[in-house]
């Protein structure tokens, strides 16, 4: 599918010039300009947090850019998203953005609904939504409403969603982050047939493949700044890649870590529950494990019920510490064996956010905090000080609220709080999602200073450098179950794919 | 037996009626709770089967159980009015059923009065009126500056007490100046603190004497005195109720008069007119529960025994 | 290149019976439904005049149901409006205060309108929670309705116009009845039908996408305390005709029993789920329970008991709520038997 | 009502805030917010002290305590509910009057420790119905006390069939409410006792600590192992056991009980902590903010009734004072974004 012929350049549909965004002190967007052509797929890529989804944001007018402007066929764009619409500009969220209760054709239609004096012209809102998922080429029922649909098809919602605006600019922000390599294909192809029928697509991805598949020029956003711009011919993925770092990452992350795994601490056996059909995995003392897989595989399921932190329908776990076995039946009794837990979802799930970092790491950290339930202030003090310390946390200031932390800094207050019970066992479920390149290199460090100790580290990462680079074992979670097992000398990125995608590759240039 | 030949009261025994009560209040306030026996045991000497709705004074909820009453199609509805300016439209449509309506506890406006049958109860502006002449009495044409405790805010006994003391004050000692007012909640420990506020708003010493609505609340007032250190022996004191809260108030002379209310003579004296209605005789006259006056002379008489 | 133009995934639902369940499954009206069932059966066997007496119980069904109308349009948008008793008082003392009918009517409408839109100010504008803002409106409104009316009922000027309001049109049906119908069937038709009324689901069901995708969300909000406050006074009004005067004091119990009916209906306080049908179910039900346990002689105490405890089994039996305590029974045993095992 | 542009000026809850403006007004905002209830408290209570003839006294501070203590009571113990994340508890009306009449009507036939035994009893069963509702049940906090507040107060009126109670005039209940320590009745003294308590649970306490915890933030809470729902319940039941006290003070003050006298006690006690800065939110308050929200609302009335101002007016001051002080925690909260 690659395009290795440029198309004749169509006249500019959208640009945005200078555009400057900050969130309170921090640069989020840094004077970027870009702007794309009629018929053209443009590919924007960059590291988490580079700024993508803001700028895409600002050019759908959901976000209100602090300098410069958009226009779209050389008209200032303002009035918010809704002119933005009107002015043709279609966005799909990186999040999912849909109303649960909602129908599918609701969905589609969800801000422009037909009518007639006010009224809902409910067939001709079916009709039009029929059409758009005739257009992307999806089977769905448009009348269940969206809580009952599956998140691939959820996806494909949102996406008939922007299509169904016959918008001239359709943005898409990481769409096939939680799609199978089948329906990447799918939705691959049918951009590209939308554009041959002259709409402008941006297109955001992580997958560098799919960018090479159908983009016609790519821009490089790093830091909030637009680091290039070329033209799908000019680079290769190498290329990119080092244009998005900005370094030789591969240096940082290649610490090979000498590892003598002890003992197995921590068992699952036959665990069964939503999502996961049987899994089986040891944990031993001193060794990280990996759980690689494709997005929706099942990882966080299983990590979940196994924990008890959602119920299991079946199996076992048993947490084996200084000799003595114990079976783990709910989640305070895990905490209570020595297991810590990092969530995938650190803003809702991790943190405190409007406490302070000294109360977020003395929660788990109570009982040793205090005598007789009465609790001792000073200590708590000290405590999350030497804590705060150890993970480098910036700015070192554990009075603040945790909500006022970046992102990177969040994680590591996170696992600071359990870094304070000294866990025999601790599970990482992505845990550098979201989070900026030098963090990321300062929590694989702790990562392994834990398995150092003795710890038995379980890590669930979409980020396959991460995996790979961190664990001693990798297991390969597919529909629920494990499709594969590789040590950490076997273990690259084309034999994990594999095994996650069930023989099956993305195409890649 | 019935004269409206409900198929609902056809199944009773004969010679008994089917009659409604629909009443503001019933066992969750203190005042029902003796009127209700009361009715209850004329009611069953008179074969009357009395069936009681309570609307809380919500009068959108009496007139909801009003429509209820006339859809039962009774022999004969007693009405406490909730709020009494809005009776009118309950009264029109029992009319227009045929049933005929008595009136209990407190009366409806003089321009309702041709569409009921009858009416028994103490005369709420009367009682304030009373109390009104005690305190002009005891004023003896001397300048008194006086102190007031209302009750419920909106309620309509609150508001008749309040009206009937302030215009019989007006009209007969206008030499008594109500200082201050506000409403005590028929609440003793909410009388206690505002006529406590209202004492020091107005300054302790040019307090000559306090009217509170009813005898729980003159209970907080004489308490809010003593408080400030003021013996309540030398104010003129008056209220309403007589109850076994107040009662001793005024053989101790804290409380120099008070009006004597029988909430069992309520309760009774509703099913009497009502039965009187029912056997077609003709109820001329209002029968007012006497508004006694009680005061040190008269506080052991039993007919002013207190109820409550 | 990909062979296919047209992809499934997953399974569609297919045939008419499983889309019929489906469809059923994802009503929200069931508990109303059921508890409907269940008082009717009680009412037949224990008090069969609340259907000869039909339109008592309209009424009735009418008066707690109104208020519960307006402000289902608030809480399908996720918010709340404690205001409606003080608005309905108001503006009833508002009406009344005007000698001509027809001026004192549309006051009192404007009035409504005015305090849905200053509630509605301090939710959008300001940035308050709507639980508290309209707590605030709930004392200031009341003290209003006090300091307008003097603290007494205020008399109609036109006590005739009022009697004959309260007279039934044809058979048993009073204007009460007909208004409360209207009110039911124009909300109904706003938000199934109407596109801003639709969007009041978006607005509560995700209200990020309902702004990403377009729906003035401000104005939605605006829209819905505005429908709450005015379908508030249009009970104020109706009360003060029927009543032929305007008590200060009025809704007291109007606040709670319509909470009650709405969430009874099946109305999340999360918003995004619910149905204006589910409401009139709701007070459906509790209107003939009402009626009901009056007709069969239950005093107000037992009433309370009685409504209270529907209330709560209602709440409790929320298909969340099982799950939930449910968990809470597993993770005990569960606990209990991690303790032993070992 | 215009269309905005910016997710600032629409009530979209997770939406991203736009820079405040200016930072100067930002954090005079921020600063009233932070601060605000103590300055006003002060500013009104100086302002009485000059401009209200009386209000200075030892006697009418004691009303101000006598309007402060019942109410406080209430609010210090809901303001665990509060925190915890779940709006409010509307049964305390119901908690306040049954405890009051237990206190009395059972204490003039079987004596004071049996009454005070059973009050206890009722409102353990309270706080462990309320919370076992919302915490193991997760159901809405509102609609549960809703419920109960129905029942309950049906089940009070029933049994005690509405009569008023009271205590011999020269009882030990009559004693206790006449008790003073200078200017400080009992009352008073209760609540202080009370919020200290409550203040070092809340604070110092692991599980006060949780409470915040709950509040703030629930899912993240429950996975650093806290039992949520068993946290929720003791907030409930140390609820109950605030206003089965409070209940005792009122009964003791007057000597008398009635099934009405709390009528307005879960609203007022609400505005008193939402006045006070604890967020609705939960997770961010504190006892001595809530008594500073009482002892402010205590003031105000207080002073208005001193001025004879009527009670209708009082009303529209205290709703016009609930929406002046959330007005400025919210302007302050976006400015600081
Ligand atoms: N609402 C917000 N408030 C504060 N900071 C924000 C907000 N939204 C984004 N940011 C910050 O702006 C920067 C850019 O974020 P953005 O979401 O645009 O990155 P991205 O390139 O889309 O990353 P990803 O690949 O993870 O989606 C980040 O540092 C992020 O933390
Ligand atoms: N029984 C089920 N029915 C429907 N959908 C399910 C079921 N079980 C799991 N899913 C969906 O499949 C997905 C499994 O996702 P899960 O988070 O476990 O995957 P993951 O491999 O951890 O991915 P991620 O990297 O995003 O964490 C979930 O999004 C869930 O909605
Ligand atoms: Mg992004
Ligand atoms: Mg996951």
């Amino acid at each position: 599918m690659n395009r290795s012929t440029s198309e004749p350049a169509g006249p500019v549909v959208i640009e945005a010039e200078s555009i400057v965004k900050r969130f309170g002190g921090a640069v989020a967007v840094n004077d970027v300009s870009i702007s794309v052509r009629a018929g053209e797929i443009y590919g924007l890529v960059g590291e988490n947090g580079a700024g993508k989804s803001t700028l895409m944001r600002i050019l759908a007018g959901i976000l209100r850019p602090d300098e410069g402007e958009v226009r779209v066929e050389g008209k200032a764009l303002h009035g918010g998203a809704k002119a933005a619409l009107e002015a043709g500009i279609a966005l799909v969220h990186q999040e999912l953005s849909l109303v649960p209760e909602m129908t599918g054709a609701e969905n589609i239609m969800l801000g422009s609904f037909p009518t007639t004096a006010g009224f809902i012209r409910s067939a001709d809102m079916k009709k039009i939504a029929a059409d758009a998922i005739e257009e992307i080429g999806v089977q769905i029922d448009l009348d269940e409403p969206i809580v009952r649909l599956s998140v691939a098809l959820r996806q494909f919602v949102e996406i008939a969603r922007a299509v169904a605006r016959k918008p001239k600019v359709l943005i898409l922000d990481e769409p096939t982050a939680t799609l199978t390599p089948a329906e990447t294909d799918h939705l691959l192809a049918m951009l590209q047939r939308l554009a041959a029928k002259g709409l402008s697509i941006v297109y955001i991805s992580h997958r560098i493949p799919e960018i090479f598949s159908i983009c016609d020029r790519v821009a490089v956003l790093r830091d909030g700044n637009l680091i290039e711009m070329m033209d799908i011919g000019e680079t290769t993925p190498d290329d990119l890649v080092d244009k998005m770092v900005g370094r030789d990452l591969k240096l940082d992350l290649q610490i090979h870590r000498e590892s003598n795994p002890g003992d197995v601490v921590f068992s699952a056996r036959g665990i069964h529950a939503p999502g996961v059909d049987g899994i089986d995995l040891d944990v031993r003392a001193g060794e990280i494990v990996g759980l690689g897989g494709l997005v929706g595989a099942g990882r966080t399921e299983f990590v979940r019920a196994a924990l008890g932190v959602d119920p299991k329908t079946a199996g076992t776990v048993t947490v084996t510490t200084d000799g003595r076995s114990t079976k783990i039946a709910t989640y305070r009794a895990a905490v209570r064996n020595g297991v810590a837990y990092i969530p995938e979802e650190r803003r809702t799930d991790g943190l405190a956010l409007n406490m302070s970092v000294a109360d977020n790491i003395a929660l788990p950290n109570r009982a040793r905090l205090s005598t007789g339930s009465v609790l001792k202030p000073k200590m708590i003090a000290e405590f999350a000080t030497n804590l705060a310390d150890s993970v480098g946390l910036r700015p070192p200031d554990i009075r603040r609220d945790a909500g006022e932390y970046s992102g990177g800094n969040q994680q590591k207050v996170v696992i600071a709080k359990w870094l304070g019970r000294e866990p025999r066992v601790i599970v990482l479920d992505e845990p550098t999602r979201g989070v900026d390149v030098g963090a990321k290199t300062e929590i694989h460090r702790l990562i392994r200073d834990l398995a150092d100790r003795g710890a038995a580290v379980l890590v669930v990462s979409s980020d396959l450098p991460e995996l790979l680079d961190l664990s001693d074992v990798v297991h390969v979670i597919r529909d629920g179950r494990i499709a594969g097992t590789l040590s950490g000398a076997e273990a690259d990125e084309k034999s994990v794919m594999t095994l996650a995608a069930g023989g099956r590759l993305v195409e890649a240039s | 037996s019935s004269s409206s030949g409900s198929e609902e009261s056809s199944s009773d025994a004969s010679g008994e009626y089917e009659v409604y009560a629909l009443l503001p209040q019933g066992t969750d306030q203190p005042y029902g709770t003796t009127y209700l026996p009361a009715m209850e045991e004329e009611a069953a000497k008179n074969g009357i089967n009395l069936t009681i709705t309570n609307s809380q004074y919500d009068a959108d909820r009496q007139a909801s159980d009003c429509r209820v009453a006339v859809a039962a199609r009774p022999d004969l509805i007693i009405l406490w009015p909730a709020v009494g300016d809005t009776v009118r439209p309950c009264l029109a449509a029992a009319q227009a059923a045929d049933i005929p309506v008595t009136v209990t506890n407190s009366d409806v406006n003089p321009g309702d009065k041709d569409l009921t049958a009858g009416y028994s109860g103490p005369d709420t502006y009367g009682q304030g009126a009373a109390s009104a002449e005690i305190m002009c009495e005891l004023a003896e044409g001397n300048p008194t500056n006086i102190l007031m405790v209302n009750g419920l805010t909106g309620n309509s006994t609150a508001i008749n007490r309040r009206d009937g003391f302030v215009e019989t004050i007006e009209a007969e000692c206008p030499n008594v100046e109500i200082l201050a007012e506000q409403p005590g909640n028929w609440n003793k420990d909410d009388s206690q603190t505002v006529t406590s506020e209202m004492l020091t708003s107005v300054g302790a010493e040019n307090v000559d004497g306090i009217f509170a609505a009813d005898d729980t609340m003159v209970a907080g007032a004489i308490d809010a005195l003593r408080a400030q250190g003021i013996d309540p022996q030398p104010l003129l004191i008056t209220s309403i109720g007589n109850t076994e809260l107040g009662n001793p108030l005024v053989k101790s002379g804290d409380l120099d008069g008070t009006i004597f209310q029988s909430s069992s003579w309520d309760g009774q004296n509703a099913v009497l007119v009502a039965s009187q209605v029912l056997a077609g005789e003709t109820v001329e006259e209002d029968l007012f529960m006497p508004s006694v006056k009680v005061t040190q002379e008269n506080a052991d008489d039993p007919e002013v025994a207190p109820e409550w | 290149m990909t062979t296919s133009q047209t992809m499934s995934l997953g399974e569609a639902t297919t045939g008419f019976s499983a889309r019929l369940r489906a469809a059923l499954g994802r009503r929200t009206e069931w508990r109303a439904i059921i508890l409907l069932v269940l008082v009717v059966v009680g009412a037949l066997i224990f008090a069969p005049t609340v259907f000869t007496a039909y339109q008592v119980t309209l009424g009735f069904v009418a008066l707690i149901g109104l208020i519960a109308l307006g402000l289902t349009a608030v809480i399908l948008m996720g918010e709340l409006d404690l205001s409606v008793a003080s608005t309905l008082a108001v503006s009833g003392v508002v009406m009344a205060m005007v000698p001509n009918i027809f001026l004192g009517v549309t006051l009192a409408l404007l009035t409504g309108l005015v305090i849905g839109a200053v509630n509605a100010f301090f939710v959008v504008k300001v940035g308050i929670n709507s639980f508290i803002a309209t707590l605030g409106m709930l004392f200031a409104l009341r003290g209003l309705a006090f300091v307008l009316s003097d603290a007494e009922p205020v008399p109609l000027t036109d006590i005739e116009a009022g009697i004959s309001f309260g007279m039934p049109l044809i058979g048993p049906i009073t204007p009460r009845i007909v208004l409360f119908v209207l009110v039911f069937i124009a909300l109904h038709v706003f938000v199934t039908r109407v596109r801003a009324g639709r969007e009041f689901y978006a607005v509560g069901g995700n209200r990020q996408a309902a702004y990403d995708a377009g729906i003035p969300v401000s104005r939605r909000l605006f829209t819905g305390f505005m429908i709450s406050g005015f379908v508030a006074a249009l009970a104020g009004v109706i009360n003060t005709l029927e009543l032929i005067a305007a008590d200060p004091t009025a809704g007291s119990t109007a606040l709670l029993a319509s909470f009650a009916a709405a969430i009874i209906g099946g109305v999340a306080l999360t918003g995004g789920r619910g149905s204006i049908v589910g409401t009139l179910l709701g007070a459906l039900s509790l209107g003939i329970l009402g009626v009901g346990l009056t007709l069969a002689g239950v005093q107000v105490d037992i009433q309370q008991i009685f409504i209270g405890s529907v209330l709560f089994i209602a709440v409790i039996t929320d298909p969340a709520s099982l799950r939930a305590a449910a968990g809470s029974v597993v993770t005990f045993l569960q606990s209990r038997k991690s303790q032993t095992a070992v | 009502m215009t269309e905005t542009a910016t997710p600032r000026e629409t009530p979209t809850r997770q939406a991203p805030s736009e820079t405040g403006p200016s930072q100067r007004r930002a954090a005079l905002l921020q600063w009233i917010a932070e601060r605000g209830i103590f300055v006003f408290t002060a500013l009104l209570i100086v302002f009485a002290a000059i401009f209200v003839d009386g209000f200075a006294s030892t006697v009418n501070i004691t009303d101000v305590f006598h309007r402060a203590a019942p109410i406080g009571i209430v609010a210090v113990g809901m303001t665990f509910v509060v925190i915890s994340g779940n709006y409010l508890d509307l049964s305390v009306v119901a908690q306040v009057a049954t405890s009051a009449v237990i206190f009395i009507g059972v204490s003039n036939l079987y004596g004071i420790p049996l009454a005070v035994g059973l009050a206890v009893l009722v409102a353990l069963l309270y706080g462990a119905v309320n919370g076992v509702a919302v915490g193991y049940f997760k159901a809405n906090a509102v609609i549960v006390t809703l419920a109960t507040t129905y029942v309950g107060l049906g089940l009070l009126r029933w049994l005690s069939g509405g009569s008023i109670f009271f205590g011999p005039p020269d009882g030990p209940i009559r004693a206790m409410g006449q008790i003073r320590i200078g200017p400080l009745p009992l009352s008073m003294i209760v609540l202080i006792v009370m919020a200290l308590v409550l203040a070092f649970v809340l604070n110092r306490t692991t599980f006060g600590f949780m409470v915040r915890c709950v509040g703030s933030n629930k899912e993240a809470t429950r996975l650093a192992g806290v039992s949520t729902p068993r946290v929720v319940l003791g907030a409930f039941v140390i609820t109950a056991l605030a206003a089965m006290i409070a209940g005792f003070v009122l009964a003791a003050f007057s000597n008398t009980a009635v099934s009405t006298m709390s009528s307005g006690f879960e609203f007022r006690a609400l505005a008193a902590i939402i006045i006070g800065g604890t967020s609705v939110f939960g997770g961010r308050g504190s006892i001595l903010r809530t008594l500073l929200g009482v002892v402010f609302v205590s003031v105000l009335t207080n002073i208005l009734v001193l001025s004879n101002i009527s009670f209708g007016w009082q009303q529209i001051a205290i709703g016009a004072l609930i929406a002046a002080a959330v007005s400025v925690d919210a302007l302050a909260r976006r400015a600081a974004q």
